[in-house]
């Protein structure tokens, strides 16, 4: 047998391993020996063994053959044993182990026992991982000690029904009424908890939310009111403010109350204006508040002088220099813009800089921000921002970029013609990181201006020569080359802004076989080309043998839909002249389906 | 041996660069020395102390060779950054490599080299030239290498200054090592020149090869890599090189052996008799099979390019598929390899045992390895007709563990197998089309998807499998809609009945007006327009006899091959891709300024 | 609602984790390397806040420990920061009353004292936390009070085992 | 194909760089640390990476030994082979300075780390790896004051692994004869691969330039000097040798002659893949009763002559990961359970030819099962021994000739021993 080791001794064993595999030796041993000493039913370092245990579930090691342990020490009688299984309990198990199920009863009993702090761990375990169906089970104690003499227990039952309510909404009538006198306590525990319960009654019990908009509306004012005003609580105090956590529930809280609610919101006007201009904003604390003040406002019913007041505070959160407040600021005005979207317009430099800035954080949320306030007459100057940062950004960022400068110019692009230039930027920078839809869109856009289709094709061309690794360019670039190839060829449609260039029927068909011939070529590619081929062929005839060659060299392809191909398409080619004409008649690929496109673009 | 140096990475926490400037202008050389062992403890842990440039510089006179060394090392990390200053560096150069110990000539062309910085480039020609004719093997060799850093910086500089006559002559050199250093030197620099610059004549050939026997073992590797582009003019001259280099077969470094299996490759193609090339394959295989007993990594590479090496000659390793049997601790891209190389080895006379592993991988706990090993059985079907039989029962005992990503790839290589023996196996249609409900990986529905159009006439109810796939259509991604678009075909085109119809028109419906993708809608525009002008002839398109599969699916083609083959242990051969595709030609000077 | 809390070290070892939302243990490994990759290699001067699965993660670093919280997308980053801190400041204050030897404010001795070897001190730390939080909701804004509940179980602890050796001595002295 | 290494770097065991060196200015730190990090994040065990990456025009090779990460980063198409083998020989150096290489160790003498950095390899072509003699020119501090001031002729020889002037008062030469026996069995009892690796290991203590020539009973040498073979001859099929072996020697007379390197080396390794009979067989019976117990019966017989015997034999035989308290009796040694290698570990001293013993063992399981536990690895069962004064391919030394001009006499010590390499037997 192994010799259990102290727990320090067994941690600095596992520390001064060097590698991976050491430390699972480490940890396999010591799992064995606490395995012996379970088996022996070892009382006097069940404790021991427990806390190890813990430890090794938090590397990520297996510990389900502790599981039994905690329970065995949650049943006994002793408080000690009781915390520390409890501990074990939350920590080794969650709500999905069926194990779960049998600690059930032991919670029933703990739940009524005459110690309170044994009431508070089976609470706090109850809160944390119970399943529904403990839920179900449980809830009538919980309800109970809702009016526990104790507040400290009172404050534990309201966050335990919390939980409740979350995994059986069906439960939550029961929590309004004994929620609703919470919000009468003076006890901060109890009245935080209470007023988060009550936020999550609203959540997920319409019934609730009427109840309380109805009856607790003025009260909850008034406490703000009362907090506000209140004089210094050296218990609750953070930076010169009573409580900031109470000042962000209930606003939190009156925020649901006053959505959507006229009366409810003119009720709160007055404590929120007051919140807003009173709070110091040099501290963490306040800020929160603030942060929190400010997402009422938006959100409940207009009120023009407050919403000014709230666009206010985040326009100086945005220029402050402190990372963190421009980042809720950036959060909040995301919010803001469905409110009052000229406000926020009026940030788009201060905005639009962000999304250069060196923290990624900030980044992200800029350019989420920035693609909320693009509209039809600044898409323009802010995608051509934005295309010049996707060069310079990093690899990491390039997708989420990609992905929302497509968006933008799908939405607003005033004209087709640009909305294909800016897409064949993004194309031949980041071609790897666009979506099917996208690239699916662009040809949809294409083939419904025929007015560009030679400018398009020869574009393409023109692209495909310098990038060949973009995927996504080369497939569009080879769908255009089969459609317009003749364009390609005889400069047909040209623009004044384009420069004629040289390419012959040979030269397109190579462009052709390159794409599938490129070692890295993938499929979808390389069967597009293949159909590119079929459609060339009658066009270009002096190509034709050619093109029937490089079709056949897939006819004993492994690939099911490349070999497929190639024998449909050499047999049409070979004996069925007649038909190829209808087949590939280009007047069957117009007026196609619009696609998802706004009608600017697509008409 | 062990040091302290641990304690020059404590620093104190304010003011550490005045601390150090001071001390570095100490007037006691033991502090001095210490405070630049402290600059560079800071460097090596990203500090930025190239504010102390000057300071440092100071300490560059001096006859402690260790301190020395440190500072060219500092120079080197930051000379860049601080060129105008530089140049305070380059009397010491200059005088250091005049030194009448060779280890400090050595030392500056050395350092010299790997400042890139233009004015101290110019500074460097003479040294080097005298250098490069020093009477000291050691300076020569690092001379050598001087030549390719100063033409990765500066190529015309090397062309006028004739240094690459220097260079060629140092070929004929009676130090081994001086002149595998100025293959190296020399092959890197033809590789970046368009001209004809290092040309292996025969005279050249016979010298490198007389040097071979003497110099280190990675002298030896820039020898061998650069002959290896020799062709011989004749089977007699290839012959001759080959006698030349297979002692190096038995050399333990096992760089040196694969380079000399490229070497004798490249030259076998040239040899005409068989019972040469015969006897040649007999010596390359127990060094390439002892390979297998070197380190996990090197074996990774061995197995990369023995994959290549088996392509071309199958016959050298084909006695000796169980080396390729997977040990319990191999790390898993050795597994991933072997197996690879086992189905290519496999063979009529083996394919049992083999069935038996594949078999055993296929109840592995790795899924990517199960995965493998399971398409591995059937890619064996494909290549051994006569194994067929064997290996599809193998895989139907697999399709019944019910294992759900076992049985999608079991589905997968199966339809493969259909493709490539028509009208042999089909009766086991049956069994796959009971787990057409658990599928939901894309190339297991497409591939069973497939099954049933291309056998609509032998499944009674296909229509009824089929359309239950089609209300998913919109969803399903591109691969399986394709194939659901030629499977409703096919059971229009076989059975023109009322359901099928109804089905076609949903199918076309949905591939044309509703969906965006280009290529799905051009495919069924094609077909679209085939049913409707000649339905005769949409049935001759569409259902036209498909030639059988070939089984090349994980042979190269020939022309890669040979290039990869030219590229043996090197990372073309381990990527399986020409250099041209991973190698990318940037200049230096571009990437400086990125940093 | 904090859906889970971490605390790590600058070497990305994990010094305790709590979990309110389900996680399976693969899943649980996998947050936890991808949350150290994240935050870890993040500057001093940034933002304390990396958007994450669609959720966010707060965190902030306490001498070599980086303290994390996850929260849903609409919840108050600013506050969380301030019940991190409360969080920190409560441990301070318990360790610094428990042990004898910090008496002066010296938070880099508790925290290593709390947290680099686990032990009763690191499971002290997972009550106090289970006096801050509950359902992954804040259960008590005063610091005093938590003190007060923690240390109350901890003498409850303490007499059950005067208790326990008292009982032993008796059982012992009558075998004599 | 030139091609060379654009930089070479240590790594601690969380990627961050312990000590690099930048060969060619190409790449630069910052890149390379933060592909470790995306490298470790994509798949947690980085041992199941392959030890070649690409990423964004760099291909990145690595090991790892103990704490630290060995990576070499370049940009050009460069011989990976030599590349990866050169780290390995890297290892080597720093074990033969530090006596170990870790992180530690490294940190301890970056000094010397940076010139060993500076002497091992230039411009990213690996130059100099003898450590034996880097040694005389490069020294940590405790040394520092010995150093020679220029560089051992041997660097530049063609004898580049020894240098001159060494001398012994006692001159003598210990060769071991060591050969491993790998072997696969498949769970149908089928002896699926079976080859035996041979090493000659030297240890040389030997002054001046000596010549050495050695002499085995190989066939194809005793046949060409048309002497009898009598069945002694063995044939051996895969010689790989010591630099120091004049190859192109070998290749024309089989003559294996040399200039050994002072201490010890690996003179030379062979290969012999003809099928022997395993040494040791072991046969393993298990049997689970319910979910709760694990009843293992295993079987050990030696399968060589008598007059041998096999000494610290262990056999591993696999036992689930969660098992606990198992309760066994053997007929012979000692076993017990080893749960760092989810193992049930028998040991023999000494367990000579022709015998046969038993174990039986039972183990039980906890009554939760691990929600998560995939599948278990099926391990094999594995087999270590040793056996003195035996080898399976019958090689002979008949003679190590060592002449040196002084002319004095040295005796060479030969030993030989057989022991168990790969030896693994699947179970059912």
């Amino acid at each position: 047998l192994y010799l259990l080791l102290q727990c320090r001794d067994m941690i600095r064993a596992i520390r001064s391993c060097k590698t991976a595999a050491e430390e699972r030796a480490v940890v396999r041993k010591e799992c064995a020996a606490i395995r012996a000493a379970i088996s022996e039913n070892d009382q006097d370092y069940r404790h021991r063994n427990l806390a190890k245990l813990m430890f090794i579930h938090m590397l990520g090691y297996p510990t389900h053959f502790g599981q039994m342990e905690c329970l065995k020490l949650i049943a006994s009688s002793g408080f000690p044993e009781k915390r520390i299984g409890y501990l074990g309990l939350m920590l080794l198990l969650d709500e999905r182990q069926e194990v779960l199920m049998l600690v059930t009863n032991s919670l029933k009993q703990d739940l009524n026992h005459s110690n309170q702090y044994i009431i508070g761990l089976a609470l706090c375990a109850l809160g944390n991982i119970c399943s529904a169906e403990m839920a179900r089970d449980l809830a009538p104690e919980v309800e109970r000690l809702l009016q526990f003499r104790d507040p400290n227990i009172r404050k534990k039952a309201a966050l335990c029904s919390i939980r409740i309510i979350k995994k059986v909404p069906d439960l939550a009538e029961n929590f309004i009424n004994p929620a609703a006198s919470l919000l009468r306590e003076k006890h901060h525990g109890v009245l935080i908890t209470g007023v988060q319960l009550c936020t999550d009654l609203c959540k997920v019990s319409s019934e609730a939310l009427e109840y309380f908009r109805e009856k607790c509306t003025e009260g909850l004012v008034k406490t703000l009111k009362d907090m506000a005003n209140s004089p210094y609580a050296p218990e609750y105090d953070i930076a010169g403010i009573t409580d900031p956590f109470l000042h962000i529930r209930l606003l939190k809280l009156l925020r649901i109350l006053g959505q959507g609610d006229a009366d409810a919101s003119d009720c709160m006007n007055d404590i929120l204006a007051q919140v807003a201009t009173k709070i110091e904003s040099n501290k963490n604390a306040g800020n929160a508040i603030l942060y929190e003040c400010v997402g009422t406002i938006m959100s409940i019913e207009d009120n023009g002088g407050l919403r000014v007041l709230a666009i206010n505070i985040l326009g100086r959160f945005l220029s402050n220099r402190d990372n963190n407040i421009r980042y809720v600021a950036l959060n909040m005005l995301m919010k803001a813009i469905t409110v009052d979207a000229q406000a926020v317009q009026r940030h788009r430099a201060t905005i639009l800089e962000c999304v250069k800035d060196s923290d990624a954080s900030i980044r992200k949320k800029a350019l989420d921000l920035v693609y909320l306030l693009v509209n039809e007459s600044n898409v323009k100057p802010l995608t051509k921002e934005l295309i010049e940062y996707l060069e310079a950004s990093e690899q990491e960022f390039k997708g989420v970029l990609t992905a929302k400068i497509c968006s933008l110019v799908e939405k607003f692009s005033p004209e087709k013609i640009w909305y294909i230039d800016q897409m064949l930027k993004v194309l031949s920078e980041a071609g790897n990181f666009v979506k099917d839809e996208v690239w699916h869109a662009l040809i949809v856009v294409i083939s419904n201006a025929s007015d560009l289709h030679g400018y398009s094709v020869r574009a393409l061309y023109r692209a495909f020569q310098t990038s060949t690794e973009q995927e996504t360019l080369v497939r569009v670039a080879v769908w255009c080359i089969g459609e317009y190839g003749d364009m390609l060829v005889n400069n047909v449609g040209m623009l004044d802004i384009e420069e004629p260039i040289t390419v012959t029927e040979y030269d397109a068909v190579d462009a052709l076989e390159v794409s599938i011939k490129r070692h890295n070529a993938d499929l979808t590619t390389k069967a597009m080309a293949l159909i590119a081929l079929l459609k060339l062929s009658s066009r270009f005839p002096s190509c034709s043998e050619r093109i029937k060659d490089i079709i056949l060299q897939n006819k004993r392809s492994f690939v099911l839909e490349l070999q497929q191909r190639s024998i449909e398409f050499n047999c049409i080619l070979q004996k069925h002249q007649n038909i190829r004409m209808p087949v590939l008649d280009e007047a069957t690929f117009s007026g196609r389906r619009a696609g998802s496109l706004p009608t600017s673009v697509s008409t | 041996m062990s040091g302290h140096d641990s304690k020059y990475f404590s620093t104190t926490k304010k003011g550490e660069i005045p601390e150090l400037k001071e001390e570095l202008n100490s007037q006691y050389k033991d502090k001095r020395k210490d405070a630049v062992k402290k600059v560079i403890a800071a460097m090596t842990v990203g500090k930025d102390v190239s504010s102390l440039f000057t300071d440092v510089v100071n300490c560059m006179q001096t006859e402690n060779l260790e301190l020395k060394k440190l500072v060219y090392l500092y120079l080197i990390n930051y000379a860049k950054s601080q060129p105008d200053l530089a140049i305070l560096a380059v009397n010491t150069f200059v005088k250091d490599s005049q030194d009448p110990n060779p280890l400090i000539r050595a030392l500056a062309v050395r350092t010299m080299g790997c400042i890139r910085v233009d004015k101290i480039t110019e500074y460097l020609c003479d040294p080097l030239q005298r250098c490069l004719k020093d009477d000291d093997p050691y300076v020569r060799k690092t001379a050598a290498i001087c030549v390719a850093k100063l033409y990765d910086i500066n190529a015309e500089l090397v062309e006028d200054r004739g240094f690459l006559d220097s260079l060629k002559d140092l070929i004929s050199d009676n130090n081994p090592m001086v002149v595998a250093n100025a293959v190296a030197a020399l092959a890197e620099i033809q590789e970046n020149s368009s001209g004809p610059i290092f040309e292996i004549t025969t005279p050249t050939l016979t010298k490198l090869l007389t040097a071979l026997n003497e110099c280190t073992e990675w002298g030896q590797v820039f020898i061998l890599d650069a002959l290896s582009r020799y062709k011989a003019s004749d089977a007699r001259e290839a012959e001759n090189i080959v006698e030349r280099v297979t002692p190096r077969l038995q050399h333990a470094n096992c760089a040196v052996v694969l380079s000399a299996v490229k070497m004798i490759l490249q030259q076998m193609e040239l040899i005409t008799s068989t019972d040469v090339v015969r006897n040649l394959c007999k010596k390359m295989a127990p060094p390439l099979v002892t390979l297998l007993s070197a380190e996990p990594e090197i074996q990774y590479v061995a197995l990369r390019n023995i994959n290549l090496i088996v392509q071309r000659r199958p016959t050298i390793l084909a006695h000796e598929i169980k080396v390729f049997f997977c040990k319990y601790n191999d790390p898993i891209y050795v597994k991933m390899e072997k197996l690879e190389i086992m189905i290519k080895l496999a063979s009529d006379r083996n394919i049992d045992q083999v069935l038996l592993e594949f078999k055993e991988y296929a109840t592995e706990v790795d899924v990517d390895f199960v995965r493998k090993a399971v398409r591995a059985i059937g890619r064996c079907a494909i290549k051994l007709e006569r194994a067929a039989e064997r290996c599809i029962s193998v895989l139907l005992e697999l399709i019944k563990i019910k294992v759900n990503y076992v049985v999608q790839e079991a589905i997968i290589v199966i339809k493969d197998i259909f493709r490539r023996y028509p009208n042999t196996y089909e009766s086991i249609i049956a069994t796959l089309c009971e787990s057409l409900d658990t599928l939901d990986e894309p190339e297991a529905k497409a591939s069973m998807i497939w099954i049933i159009g291309e056998y609509a006439e032998r499944i009674d109810n296909a229509d009824e499998l089929l359309e239950s796939f089609l209300e998913s259509f919109p969803e399903e991604p591109p691969q399986v809609q394709l194939q659901l678009l030629t499977a409703t075909v096919k059971l229009f085109l076989k059975k023109p009945t009322e359901g099928p119809q109804q089905m076609i028109q949903v199918v076309l419906n949905n591939a044309t007006v509703e969906t965006d993708n280009p290529d799905l809608r051009d495919r069924a525009y094609i077909y679209w327009r085939l049913l409707s002008t000649d339905p005769e002839a949409a049935k001759d398109v569409v259902l036209a006899e498909k030639p059988v599969i070939s089984d090349d699916s994980n042979q190269l083609d020939s022309t890669l091959l040979d290039e990869l083959l030219a590229n043996i242990a090197t990372l073309s051969s381990v990527y399986h891709k020409p250099p041209d595709a991973f190698v990318t030609r940037a200049k230096t000077a571009t990437q400086k300024t990125e940093d | 609602q904090i859906h889970f809390v971490l605390l790590i070290s600058r070497q990305g070892k994990v010094r305790l984790t709590k979990w309110y939302s389900p996680y399976s243990q693969k899943e649980r490994t996998k947050v936890i390397r991808e949350l150290s990759g994240l935050i870890l290699t993040r500057g001093p001067k940034l933002c304390n806040f990396v958007e994450w699965r669609g959720l966010r993660v707060v965190y902030k670093r306490y001498a070599s420990l980086y303290f994390c919280m996850c929260i849903d997308e609409d919840d108050n980053e600013l506050e969380i920061l301030e019940i991190i801190h409360h969080y920190v400041e409560v441990l301070d204050r318990y360790f610094g009353s428990v042990c004898e030897l910090d008496l002066i404010y010296n938070f880099h001795k508790i925290i290593y004292k709390c947290f680099n070897f686990w032990s009763c001190l690191t499971l002290k730390a997972y009550f106090i936390l289970d006096e801050l939080l509950i359902a992954g909701e804040l259960q008590e804004p005063s610091k005093r009070t938590i003190a007060r509940l923690v240390a109350a179980q901890d003498s409850l602890v303490e007499s059950a085992k005067e208790q326990t050796s008292s009982i032993t001595s008796i059982i012992a002295q009558a075998a004599k | 194909m030139a091609g060379a290494a654009s930089a070479l770097f240590l790594l601690d065991i969380k990627g961050r760089v312990l000590v690099w060196r930048d060969y060619r200015g190409d790449v630069s730190a910052a890149q390379a640390e933060r592909f470790f990090t995306k490298l470790i994040e994509k798949e947690g065990d980085p041992q199941s990476q392959d030890p070649v990456v690409y990423d964004n025009g760099v291909t990145y090779m690595f090991m790892q030994h103990s704490n630290v990460y060995l990576m070499t980063a370049t940009r050009q198409n460069c011989n990976a082979a030599s590349l990866l083998f050169f780290l390995h020989r890297v290892v080597d150096v720093f074990k033969h300075y530090f006596e170990e290489l870790e992180e530690e160790s490294l940190r301890d003498n970056f000094v010397v780390v940076y010139e060993l950095l500076d002497e091992i390899m230039d411009f990213g072509y690996p130059q100099y790896t003898e450590a034996k003699i880097l040694s005389e020119f490069i020294k940590t501090d405790a040394y520092r004051m010995e150093v020679t001031q220029r560089p051992p002729m041997a660097v530049t020889n063609a004898v580049s692994w020894r240098s001159e002037g060494i001398n012994y008062k006692k001159n003598e030469v210990f060769l071991d004869v060591v050969e491993s026996v790998n072997i696969l069995v498949n769970s149908n009892g089928q002896i699926i691969r079976s080859d035996v690796v041979g090493a000659l290991k030297m240890r040389t203590y030997l002054s001046g330039m000596p010549e050495c020539k050695l002499g085995l009973n190989d066939r194809v040498l005793l046949e060409a000097q048309g002497r009898a073979t009598k069945g002694k001859a063995i044939d051996l099929e895969d010689i790989k040798f010591h630099q120091c072996v004049r190859l192109a020697r070998f290749e024309n007379d089989r003559t294996i002659s040399f200039i050994p390197p002072d201490g010890s080396f690996d003179l030379m390794t062979y290969r012999l893949s003809t099928q022997v009979k395993p040494l040791i067989w072991v046969e393993a019976q298990v049997e689970k009763h319910s979910r709760s117990r694990v009843e293992i019966m295993v079987k050990a017989r030696s399968q060589f002559k008598e007059r041998s015997t096999a000494t610290n034999v262990e056999i591993m035989v696999p036992v689930p990961a969660d098992a606990s308290s198992s309760n066994v009796r053997t007929s012979m040694g000692s076993a017990a359970y080893a749960p760092e290698n989810d193992a049930l570990l028998w040991k023999i001293r000494s367990f000579p030819g022709g015998k046969e013993y038993m174990l039986r063992a039972e183990f039980t399981l906890p009554s939760i099962t691990d929600e998560e536990a995939t599948q278990e690895r099926k391990a094999p069962i594995r087999v270590k021994f040793e056996i003195p004064y035996f080898t399976v391919s019958g090689i002979q030394v008949r003679y190590l000739k060592i002449i040196e001009k002084s002319g004095y006499q040295a005796l060479p010590w030969v030993r030989y021993i057989t022991m168990a390499g790969e030896y693994e037997l699947r179970l059912i």
